[in-house]
């Protein structure tokens, strides 16, 4: 069975080598600043202890009050799995470091990100809308978003 | 190895050359049939067939011959020509509540001046917009009362969007071929939509409408 | 009715224009040779045009049972009228041109296309001549004149200003140019092996079909000729998974009927060359009459290509051109240098080789093709099929964290 | 003597008959080499998460089985696992079972089509698609026996299955699974050592471990290339701790080892389905669950090995009947992350074959 490795674990770890990195944590997730987030995932990707080398997913959501991004790892030699959370303050101009660099993964999920929630990825290779065409109005994705 | 993967190739598809029974095709609506077919097909014993239709004999003697041919299709089937049963249905609206799309549309008066358990509303309009049903099921499995079964057909074609929208007076007519999907009384009976045997209000429901004067006696008790 | 007549002997062009002669004045040469024109053409077109449409319906019931479904049963007996059916949809659609298309090139291009079709069924012998009569240079006539579709695909394709058009047309050029070449040195082992260059003289010389005489001969110029009529696992050109339709993209209605109809006359024409260089035309035996073992022996051929096509699937571009220069030619060069060896040796005379030579020559020819294909297979590497076993990645370790493995075992013992 | 030409860019798609539906590709051609591609995505976009926040979690249900249409009852696994782990709900035996049988079916049925139009567009004329549609039409027969419908399923409920499988389910299964085998064995002698297909599919397309794991490539497409990682082995849901099976993986990482790897599967599928018949044991199907299920404002993740790789939903609850936010990890869509690092170089014939053998369903692509 996959072990999430809880937020206490991961987020002494992460404290220990990317410093004034974590924000909180919980049971389950570990939440990082977003200018710190590139540090954090190159330093769980090359981490001999928590190993994420395998980048699950990318989510955005609207809380209105600010956005987070929830990225879920895993250890495939591990099998661990881990949540690392970022909220981005803001409704305009939000940019976000890309982590394209670290798990290539990402590229086309920050895309989507970027198409459907307007969350702006910097240093991504290529950061166009993807589903949807250029100069469509709005992110839809968001819960302001009204057609 | 030196092509003898090729010959093994061919090897498999001449072996399907020769294998009738590996045949997928269902001839819909039409089955092309020959002089045994026919006669298999009309339950008319050969000679006699000979005798009788000499003309269709030798039409299918050159393959001409046709017969009527359904796609196999299980009772459960979902499918359209929903079954709805106006005396089980007590206007509760709670397809049209749980239809992910939203498509049935149900408007509803008092039938009396005092409603009461049991007691069933006035439908005005019971709106079922097939042009953009799933068929998902969801609206059966939501009825309490089993008023509304989803039918088995799957042949409605239409030149205009809104003659899919199926009305009361239509669905009062319809033919009455519940499919047994999610309606286990009508499974544990065996019965088979696609032999055309329609299903009275009062054998399609799990349970029987309560008497009046178990209604009352419930009612009272309250 | 009109196959009747092409299979009665004596129906060629010589023949015909006998019959008008002997009541036409000697000033009226000219009408007497147009009349003898118009009637050959009116006759073969209907025959060919015909066949065509019967091996449509051949091929797409045999593939459909290939495939374990039906084919096309619906019009008429056992689905028999549906390429009239099909002639009928494709000639009343709407015909349309491109807007940037080079329009009268775009329209030449399917009567391009067919013309040389046809004119090759005026050499075959269907029994003794053809309708032609015995053309002396019957190789070569059906050799240059099939070298003519080439440029007509190339027209349809470079014509259309389609891309996929294009590609398909650049594919077909590299092809068709390509497969020439085996299928010529082939050709050419034939006429030595038969001393002769007339199709009606190859088949008289076939005591023993050529096909057993030189086995590699025949491999060679089935695949080369499958590789010419653009069939499977050849059928680049318009292989329709990566271009939609190649060269014919762009077309539609009747010209693209046209361009079908030529697509579908390739094989019965490769079939019949194949029956008279390979498997002795005509001759038969028992009481059937020529003509029919003909047909019988194009349809054997014919089955045999829709066979493969329901089989195989379609090599690569650079896989097939490879093929050509690198596995056919030198096929063909060695079966060429053995056959031209051996004729040297027997050095026949006026009679042509005698059957005792011909057994012979089958004998050491059999040899030679099984040697010469295994060489080939092994110098092109393919036959070199070992892949390494599959070694688990230490990346990941699905059992970590995991009693899984503890547990299947734990029920192994208890079993 | 190189030969300049003039690069020829091409709208592959989004009306070609290869690209499993209405994806574009944007490619340069240098004559018949692929040196520049670019994927165009979009075109059957539905916008399946924001509606998934205006339906309760039954309805959301019909919506996954439109995401990968030709693997509906794994989409319909994988969401409502997401919804049980994050309400809780029990699922009787009885009903795991059956999500087992059903998404294993699907499995076999989502690897035939894959293996069908890999050859449909190696140029094979059509021969293996339909030998692979005649066997698929018997699991889909199937599944109109189990809910009613043969491709959007909508089988599993939060809590179980819809409906336990009619008695004349067994016997058609049982059929199955004996001549499944030997369709197979036919299906493998008219691709496997075929000639043709070997020399048009080894070396082509292949794929590093390394550059798999970091594109976050799953599924078969993840086994080929030898990573042995299946999340039915690696986070056992339902009975699969249960269950012996092996994990096939390819050698190389090519069009070819995606093939064989998904051929094999088949075979393990239809191990464990036969295991499941043996263990299964009468009882309910469904535990009881409210229809409108209101779970605590919390959020889930869970992935599933669906036949393309890693189905993943992330849910977030604010404690209504329906989300405040779905998000998909869709493995189609992910997958196509190393599209244009594999097919930079190779011809335009095996660019088709190297998509193929991604086998990605643009209903998951877009969503």
């Amino acid at each position: 069975m996959s072990i999430p490795i809880t937020g206490e674990k991961a987020a002494i770890r992460i404290k220990q080598n990317v410093p004034d990195s974590v924000v909180v944590f919980d049971d389950t997730n570990v939440w990082v600043e977003v200018d710190k987030l590139l540090d954090v995932c190159s330093f769980l990707k090359d981490d001999v202890e928590l190993d994420m080398q395998f980048l699950n997913s990318i989510s955005a959501v609207d809380y209105i009050e600010y956005f987070e991004l929830v990225y879920h790892l895993r250890s495939l030699r591990n099998n661990t799995t881990l949540v690392i959370k970022a909220k981005c303050f803001g409704r305009e101009n939000i940019t976000v470091p890309s982590v394209t660099s670290v798990w290539k993964g990402a590229e086309l999920q920050e895309r989507e990100a970027w198409d459907l929630m307007g969350i702006k990825f910097s240093k991504h290779p290529n950061m166009k809308r993807i589903l949807l065409w250029e100069g469509f109005p709005g992110h839809p994705l968001r819960k302001d978003f009204i057609r | 190895m030196y092509g003898l993967g090729l010959v093994k190739g061919l090897m498999v598809t001449a072996k399907n050359l020769v294998l009738p029974s590996r045949m997928m095709t269902v001839q819909y609506p039409n089955r092309k049939v020959g002089l045994l077919g026919l006669s298999k097909a009309t339950g008319v014993p050969l000679p006699k067939l000979l005798l009788k239709d000499p003309i269709t004999s030798v039409k299918s003697l050159l393959g001409m011959a046709e017969v009527k041919e359904s796609l196999p299709q299980h009772p459960r089937f979902r499918g359209e020509e929903f079954s709805w049963y106006e005396q089980r249905c007590t206007g509760c609206a709670s397809c049209a509540k749980y239809c992910p799309l939203g498509i049935i549309e149900i408007v509803t008066s008092e039938s009396g001046d005092q409603m009461q358990e049991g007691q069933k509303y006035h439908l005005d309009k019971f709106d079922i917009d097939i042009g953009r049903c799933m068929f998902c099921g969801l609206c059966v499995e939501a009825c309490p009362y089993d008023a509304l079964h989803m039918g088995s057909g799957f042949e409605e074609g239409t030149y205009r969007r809104q003659d899919l929208v199926i009305d009361k007076r239509k669905l009062v007519s319809a033919k009455k071929t519940p499919s047994t999907w999610f309606r286990p009384q009508l499974a544990s009976k065996k019965y088979d939509p696609h032999k055309g045997k329609n299903v009275k209000w009062d054998g399609a429901g799990r349970h029987e409408k309560p008497s009046l004067e178990q209604q009352q006696e419930k009612w009272a008790k309250r | 009715m009109t196959e009747i007549l092409i299979l009665r002997s004596g129906f060629d062009f010589n023949g015909i224009y006998g019959f008008f002669d002997e009541f036409m004045p000697d000033s009226l040469d000219w009408l007497v040779f147009l009349i003898t024109s118009l009637i050959l053409a009116i006759v073969i077109i209907n025959a060919v045009v015909l066949s065509t449409a019967l091996l449509t319906w051949f091929e797409r019931r045999l593939l459909g049972r290939f495939q374990s479904r039906l084919g096309p049963n619906r019009w008429g007996p056992f689905g028999l009228l549906q390429p009239i059916a099909d002639l009928v949809s494709l000639l009343t659609k709407e015909d349309t041109i491109p807007e940037g298309a080079d329009k009268p090139i775009f329209t030449l291009a399917p009567i391009v296309f067919l013309a040389p079709a046809l004119i090759v069924f005026s050499v075959i012998p269907l029994h003794g001549g053809s309708f032609l009569g015995n053309l002396n240079v019957g190789l070569i006539f059906v050799i240059a004149i099939t070298s003519i579709n080439t440029l007509a695909v190339f027209m349809a394709g470079w014509s259309s200003l389609n891309k996929y058009a294009m590609f398909g047309a650049m594919r077909a050029v590299a092809m068709l140019i390509s497969y020439e070449i085996p299928m010529g040195i082939t050709v050419v082992a034939v006429a030595l092996v038969a001393q002769t260059l007339g199709l009606s003289d190859v088949v008289l010389a076939q005591d023993i079909p050529y096909i057993l005489v030189m086995p590699l001969a025949f491999l060679v110029f089935i695949t080369a000729a499958s590789a010419e009529m653009s069939r499977t696992p050849f059928d680049l050109i318009e292989s329709d998974s990566e271009l939609g339709a190649g060269y014919h993209t762009e077309y539609s209605g009747a010209k693209f009927a046209l361009l079908q109809l030529t697509e579908f006359m390739a094989p019965i024409i490769v079939a019949a060359l194949v029956t008279t260089l390979f498997l002795s035309g005509w001759r038969g035996y028992g009481p059937i009459p020529g003509p029919v073992w003909f047909v019988i022996k194009t349809f054997i051929v014919l089955f045999g290509f829709v066979w493969i096509r329901a089989s195989w699937p379609r090599l690569r571009v650079d896989q097939i051109m490879g093929l050509a220069w690198k596995g056919l030619l030198p096929l063909s060069i060695i079966n060429l240098f053995v056959v031209a060896i051996e004729v040297f040796i027997f050095n026949p005379g006026e009679n042509g080789l005698s059957t005792t030579d011909l057994w012979i020559m089958t004998g050491v020819n059999w040899g030679v093709t099984i040697i010469a294909i295994f060489a080939i297979f092994n110098l092109l590497g393919q036959s070199k099929s070992e892949r390494p076993v599959p070694v688990i990645s230490p990346l990941a370790n699905m059992y970590a964290n995991t009693n899984t493995v503890k547990k299947i075992t734990d029920l192994a013992e208890a079993e | 003597m190189p030969i300049n030409t003039q690069p020829v860019t091409i709208n592959l798609g989004p009306q070609h008959p290869s690209t499993h539906g209405v994806f574009r590709l944007r490619v340069t051609f240098d004559g018949e080499q692929v040196i520049d591609v670019e994927p165009v995505f979009g075109y059957l976009h539905r916008g399946t998460e924001k509606l998934a926040e205006e339906r309760n979690y039954v309805q959301i249900v019909t919506l996954t089985d439109r995401l990968d249409y030709v693997a509906a009852m794994t989409n319909n696994l994988a969401y409502v696992r997401t919804v049980e782990s994050l309400t809780g709900i029990e699922v009787p035996e009885r009903g795991m079972y059956l999500r087992v049988i059903s998404s294993e079916l699907q499995r076999i049925a989502s690897h035939l089509i894959a293996t069908g139009f890999l050859l449909d567009e190696l140029g094979a004329f059509h021969t293996p698609l339909i030998y692979c549609f005649r066997e698929r039409e018997r699991i889909l027969e199937m599944f109109e026996m189990l809910c009613g419908a043969r491709i959007t399923v909508s089988y599993m409920r939060p809590g179980g299955v819809l409906q336990d499988a009619p008695t004349d389910f067994w016997p058609r299964l049982d059929d199955f699974l004996t001549s499944m085998p030997g369709y197979l064995d036919e299906l493998e002698g008219l691709i496997t050592e075929n000639e043709v297909v070997l020399a048009r599919t080894r070396d082509l397309g292949i794929l590093s471990a390394q550059d798999a794991i970091n594109a976050s490539i799953t599924g078969p497409v993840l086994r080929a290339t030898g990573v042995q990682w299946d999340l039915r082995k690696a986070e056992p849901h339902e009975v699969y701790d249960r269950l012996d099976f092996d994990v096939p993986i390819g050698s190389v990482g090519d069009t070819f080892d995606r093939y064989y790897v998904r051929i094999q599967e088949i075979r393990q599928s239809l191990r464990m389905i036969q295991q499941c018949v043996a263990q299964i044991e009468p009882g309910p199907v469904r535990s009881k669950a409210p229809y409108f299920i209101r779970p605590d404002s919390v959020d889930a993740y869970v992935g599933t090995e669906s036949p393309k790789g890693e189905l993943g939903f992330y849910i977030v609850s604010d404690g209504g009947i329906s989300p405040y936010r779905m998000h998909i990890r869709a493995p189609s869509f992910i997958n196509l992350t190393v599209l244009r690092e594999l097919l930079i170089g190779w011809k335009l014939a095996d660019l088709i074959v190297i998509f193929g053998s991604l086998d990605i369903v643009v209903g998951e692509v877009d969503r």
